[in-house]
């Protein structure tokens, strides 16, 4: 990988480290209405994908992705901020408060919006796919899944459609290892979820999704297959986060050190940009100017108005009004 | 709310055509189907068998012929992802028109139906629409059992962001379903399996019947119906028996279930003065319920007896055709309830 | 129906015991859970997260510890296969009881809710019981979003054969859950998020409060208010903003949705005259439409003006708290509706 | 296989048989209420069922098997004739005829009877199979599945948790090669069942499920294994029906000459019996004897009454009545 490419995933994954640690902290203050599930640990993963996919393909992101919906509405509208607006409940935010952390879209740079149940959009992006299909765009329909959310029977159900139908539709499941407290190996016949994916056909692979370079090839890889007409694809990334669940961490210490410490995706980034020369300076601005960014999309979103009250009822229904109180 | 309805659709509706013809329910299903495929590029029919086969009741008879493998699409037997591939279609301008064979099996797809296709426009503030259109098969009445005999309406009443459509005749049947096509909204259109065989004058070519308006299905001074589909028909029988007795009555045909037309009812129970809602489901949290609440809340001065409710038993469908009858209301319990509530109110 | 309640049920009930204390509600689900797996062989807990991490409210916290992971179940996010799973071993006579984390995720095991639990002692012909119990988190306030603070019941109110039950504070809902285990009917059974931090004095040890009985939260003369859930707080607090106007409220916490006890509400609304229903659901086609409609078929006589319907907005719940309080009805929506029925019975 | 045993298989499947041609007939003379499904050419595969599933095991019968549950019926308490009550929907009938074909259960045979909705007690059966894993007992618990039915997203989250809780489910998967009129291969990522089931990491095999030796023997392998404690397991029948769809035949001519004459899972085992010194008469002999005792089922169920009319509001709830009209 080019050196200038590096660099700028780089820059993206402390974008996303920035962004969920500033939200975090805000969250942590009372300042970030319901819940937060946030990306950490998962950057580069998250990366790989915003650095890949276009505006004109159609992602579905899961309940982590603050990052990866920010990456797509800076790189394609410049907006970043609009992400942590939403996250704030602000009507400044990319669905104007009403959908936050969970349901936060912009068709208009690929992002489908989450669905907070979790595992739904599988079959969603299956229409997607075969509008894209239908009507021979060369449009990339992604649904990004946790491992926990393969427990679904829409799992089978899409990646069985999909088969049959051909549809271009780039299965990326994110296997940070848990669903809340349960670890994949016990929610799961297997511990690969590629074993699961496999009877349906379509190409299956794994990937180290802490390792960018890797991450990033292996995701052109499967959009190549997909936007070369060649039907699904299926690409597991074995990741990790930082999150515990809300009563704090769970998960033994050697597999907590080796994750945050020994495998982390920007520290090891750090290290490939070093060995190319990069002095250490220019990584700390990089760290930095992204700080900095985040800074100031807190700050939009804190400033930024709530919604009106008239947006309580509005938007139900396309053709009739209903009444407020 | 419910009583505005904005047409914000721009989609081409012709002025309704003169000529009508005595045409089969299934027949007006399948002519607006195939008017809809015509017009519209983005529209496409998704189910299971419904492509060279023409579905379970024929509804989509020869439009696989005509249009094609790729726009009338055969499915496995998964109904999540039938209408998940709708809403996802959906939200990018298409026009998809599913067919679930049996209502009763919206239970598999409730999730994309109530959270996704109802949700969607709403809480992305509307940046998309879910511009699909579910028609299945629901009622009872010809021992199908209780998995294939379910009125579901009451499942989806408490949703908003979906519509619910129930025609109770052919010409109403090919204008909704047309109406339902053009619908920005999803669309939940419900075919009752008692109305396929059922005959009447429907116009030729495209028209499209308003969704969440009401019909007067017969004009009458002493006593308003509220019913829908086949207890439309009902209905109307018992009205001629309570004639015969001296008892005026108006029968409305809802159409178009949520958001109903509450303005037509009103305005009927208002000049009445009595009403009385006929529903095939089951009586405990149905539409009945909540037509007779709002009459009761808007008619209050105007009622001179309280409104009658005629439903079904609190049962599932058991699959003896005997017991089912017992289950089901009919034509006499329409005409008890009728006589009931004018005696009450002397 | 509704009104006899035969306890058909030969599980051992104490009487409930003297000494009370402030307990949450969260820790007298806890400990009703605790008890029915010390008294049932048959009762197993199944859900996601439930185990070791005691569920993501608390409620099954510390039972895997006591219990063991065998009957105390962790699952993958499969909600249909934990209710598969739970109607079949009720079939051979366990007690399951599961959680289903958000209410909003029952349209993923919705199909096994309606078509099987519900139905398998009737269209089996009494050969099956499906003695399940269904907790599950519901209801909004928190700024959870669409998919995380819907009100369910207005889903399942419609459907013959489920219990619906709802309570509204901690001693209720450690003697609902107790009945509910011990219930040979499948149980939907729904937790308040708003409540689960609320305290009462809660009686120590085993007891039931019986499933289809109403409670009189709060006498009066003057009107009724019929409240589940939160609402019932909510009620009480109008209540003595209503008292302190002169005006005389009863409070009635309906504490069981389906089959519900009318004849202690319709006794009531008889003596008051007057009755108020709420509900935190959209009133289309709700909870709130079922009572006021039969309040007003059974009481039409007696009522001094129509029942008033405070409900939720038409509209799925915004993530923005300000925009969802707008959408949710609150205390001053109830005492609004109060002055509003008094007046309109001048 | 010992000669006398196969003779019994032979005499169930000609009591299958009987049983669906008798009720056929009479379904066209319009003395049978609903819809019907036959299990006409499935009759190995149903008869191996019958033969191996014990009264304390729990099936769940699929809606083409009505052979089975009357084998069952007859087998363990010798009442074959109330499954056919059932079908006339008559108070004799297993379910008082509340269920009807779709819905015949009896419990005390192992029958947990049918669901309507298709693939719907693919969960359910999950909970059967706990219950007997928990209480220690041997009970096998099965589900007779169509190739359609596995479209269902249950499949994989039955698959799934059958496999992590190694739960004694059978899954008895009857790939006659259509859902309705559409054809397995089109309907599924592959045409064979067994591909999209063995990532569960469970024994998965395949079985000419028109043979009847063949049939008799995996059934009993899977049962055996299952019985052993060793999880679940997953056999795939392949087979054929008659019954096309009620539009009529739809199939290719070559491939209804194929199962009807030529791999017809009665004529097969003709040949076998006669290998095996059996004469033609006494072939004869048994299935006049399956038609005549047919012939008396549906007699019994002509005769019997309808169910009493208080049974439509019956059994609704356990603790409550509900009123009727
Ligand atoms: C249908 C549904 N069931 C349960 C939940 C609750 N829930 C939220 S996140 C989660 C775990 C998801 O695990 P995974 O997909 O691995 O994502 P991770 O949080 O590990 O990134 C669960 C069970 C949900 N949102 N939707
Ligand atoms: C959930 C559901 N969807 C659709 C149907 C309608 N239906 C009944 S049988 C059938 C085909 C089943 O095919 P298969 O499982 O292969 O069984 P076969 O009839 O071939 O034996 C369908 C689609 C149903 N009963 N349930
Ligand atoms: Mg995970
Ligand atoms: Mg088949």
């Amino acid at each position: 990988m080019e050196r200038e490419q590096l660099l700028d995933l780089y820059r993206d994954m402390w974008l996303i480290r920035a962004f969920e640690q500033g939200l975090e902290a805000e969250f942590e203050q009372g300042n970030v209405p319901g819940m937060l599930h946030t990306g950490l640990g998962q950057e580069a993963t998250q990366a790989a994908l915003a650095n890949n996919l276009k505006a004109s393909d159609a992602f579905f992101p899961d309940h982590r992705c603050h990052g990866l919906n920010a990456l797509a509405q800076q790189r394609h509208k410049g907006d970043g901020e609009r992400i942590m607006a939403e996250l704030f409940a602000k009507s400044t935010g990319v669905c104007g408060g009403k959908g936050g952390s969970l349901h936060s879209a912009d068709p208009s740079v690929g992002n489908f919006g989450d669905n907070a149940v979790e595992g739904s959009y599988l079959v969603t992006v299956l229409g997607v796919a075969l509008a894209a299909k239908m009507r021979g765009e060369s449009r990339v329909a992604c649904a990004v899944l946790g491992d926990g959310t393969v427990g679904r029977g829409e799992f089978h159900e899409s990646l069985n459609m999909a088969a049959i139908w051909d549809l271009p539709v780039f299965y990326a499941c994110v296997n940070n290892g848990y669903a809340i407290a349960t670890p994949v190996g016990e929610g799961h016949a297997s511990a690969d979820i590629v074993d699961l994916a496999r009877g349906y056909g379509f190409p299956c692979e794994q990937v180290d999704g802490n390792d960018i370079v890797a991450s990033h090839d292996a995701v052109a890889k499967a959009i190549g297959h997909i936007r070369a007409g060649k039907g699904p694809y299926f690409l597991e990334f074995k990741t990790w986060r930082w999150q515990g669940i809300f009563a704090g961490e769970f998960r033994p210490e050697a597999e907590v050190k080796y994750w945050r410490e020994d495998h982390d995706p920007i520290l090891m980034t750090d290290e490939l940009l070093i060995d190319r020369g990069v002095d250490a300076d220019e990584l700390a601005a990089i760290e930095q100017q992204q700080h900095a960014l985040i800074a100031e999309w807190i700050a939009f979103a804190k400033e930024s108005p709530p919604p009106d009250l008239v947006k309580a009822t509005a938007d139900v229904y396309a053709q009739w009004e209903v009444g407020g109180r | 709310m419910n009583d505005t309805q904005l047409d914000a659709n721009p989609a081409p509706s012709d002025a309704r055509p003169k000529k009508p013809r005595k045409t089969s329910f299934t027949k007006a299903l399948n002519d607006a189907l195939d008017l809809g495929m015509d017009r519209f590029d983005e529209m496409f029919l998704i189910g299971e068998d419904i492509a060279e086969m023409g579905g379970d009741f024929g509804v989509t008879r020869k439009l696989w012929a005509k249009y094609g493998a790729e726009r009338v699409r055969d499915t496995p037997l998964s109904e999540a992802a039938i209408i998940g591939t709708c809403v996802g279609a959906a939200m990018v301008g298409m026009r998809p028109v599913a067919e679930i064979m049996f209502a009763d099996f919206l239970g598999e797809c409730y999730d994309q139906i109530v959270n996704n296709a109802a949700k969607v426009r709403y809480m992305f503030d509307g940046q998309f629409s879910a511009p699909l259109v579910i028609r299945t098969a629901c009622g009872g009445g010809f021992g199908g059992g209780p998995h294939h005999s379910q009125s579901v309406e009451g499942w989806f009443l408490n949703v908003p962001g979906i519509v619910i459509v129930a025609p109770s005749n052919p010409a109403d049947a090919k204008g909704l379903l047309l109406a339902s096509i053009e619908s920005d909204d999803p669309v939940l259109f419900l075919e009752h399996k008692a109305l396929y065989r059922a005959r009447s004058d429907v116009p030729d070519g495209y028209y499209t019947t308003p969704l969440g308006k009401a019909a007067v299905a017969r004009t009458g001074t002493d006593l308003t119906v509220v019913a829908t589909m086949r207890m439309v028909p009902m209905a109307l029988t018992a009205a001629e028996e309570l004639e015969a007795e001296g008892v005026s009555v108006e029968v409305i045909d809802l159409r178009t279930i949520r958001p109903y037309d509450a303005e037509t009812l009103l305005e009927s129970v208002a000049k009445t003065g009595r009403a009385v809602v006929a529903n095939e489901a089951p009586k405990i949290g149905g539409l009945g319920a909540e037509l007779s609440a709002r009459i009761h809340e808007e008619c209050f001065s105007e009622l001179s007896a309280p409104v009658g409710r005629v439903d079904g038993l609190d049962a599932p469908i058991p699959f003896s055709v005997p017991l089912e009858h017992e289950v089901l209301p009919d034509e006499t319990d329409i005409a008890t309830a009728i006589r009931a509530t004018m005696e009450a109110s002397r």
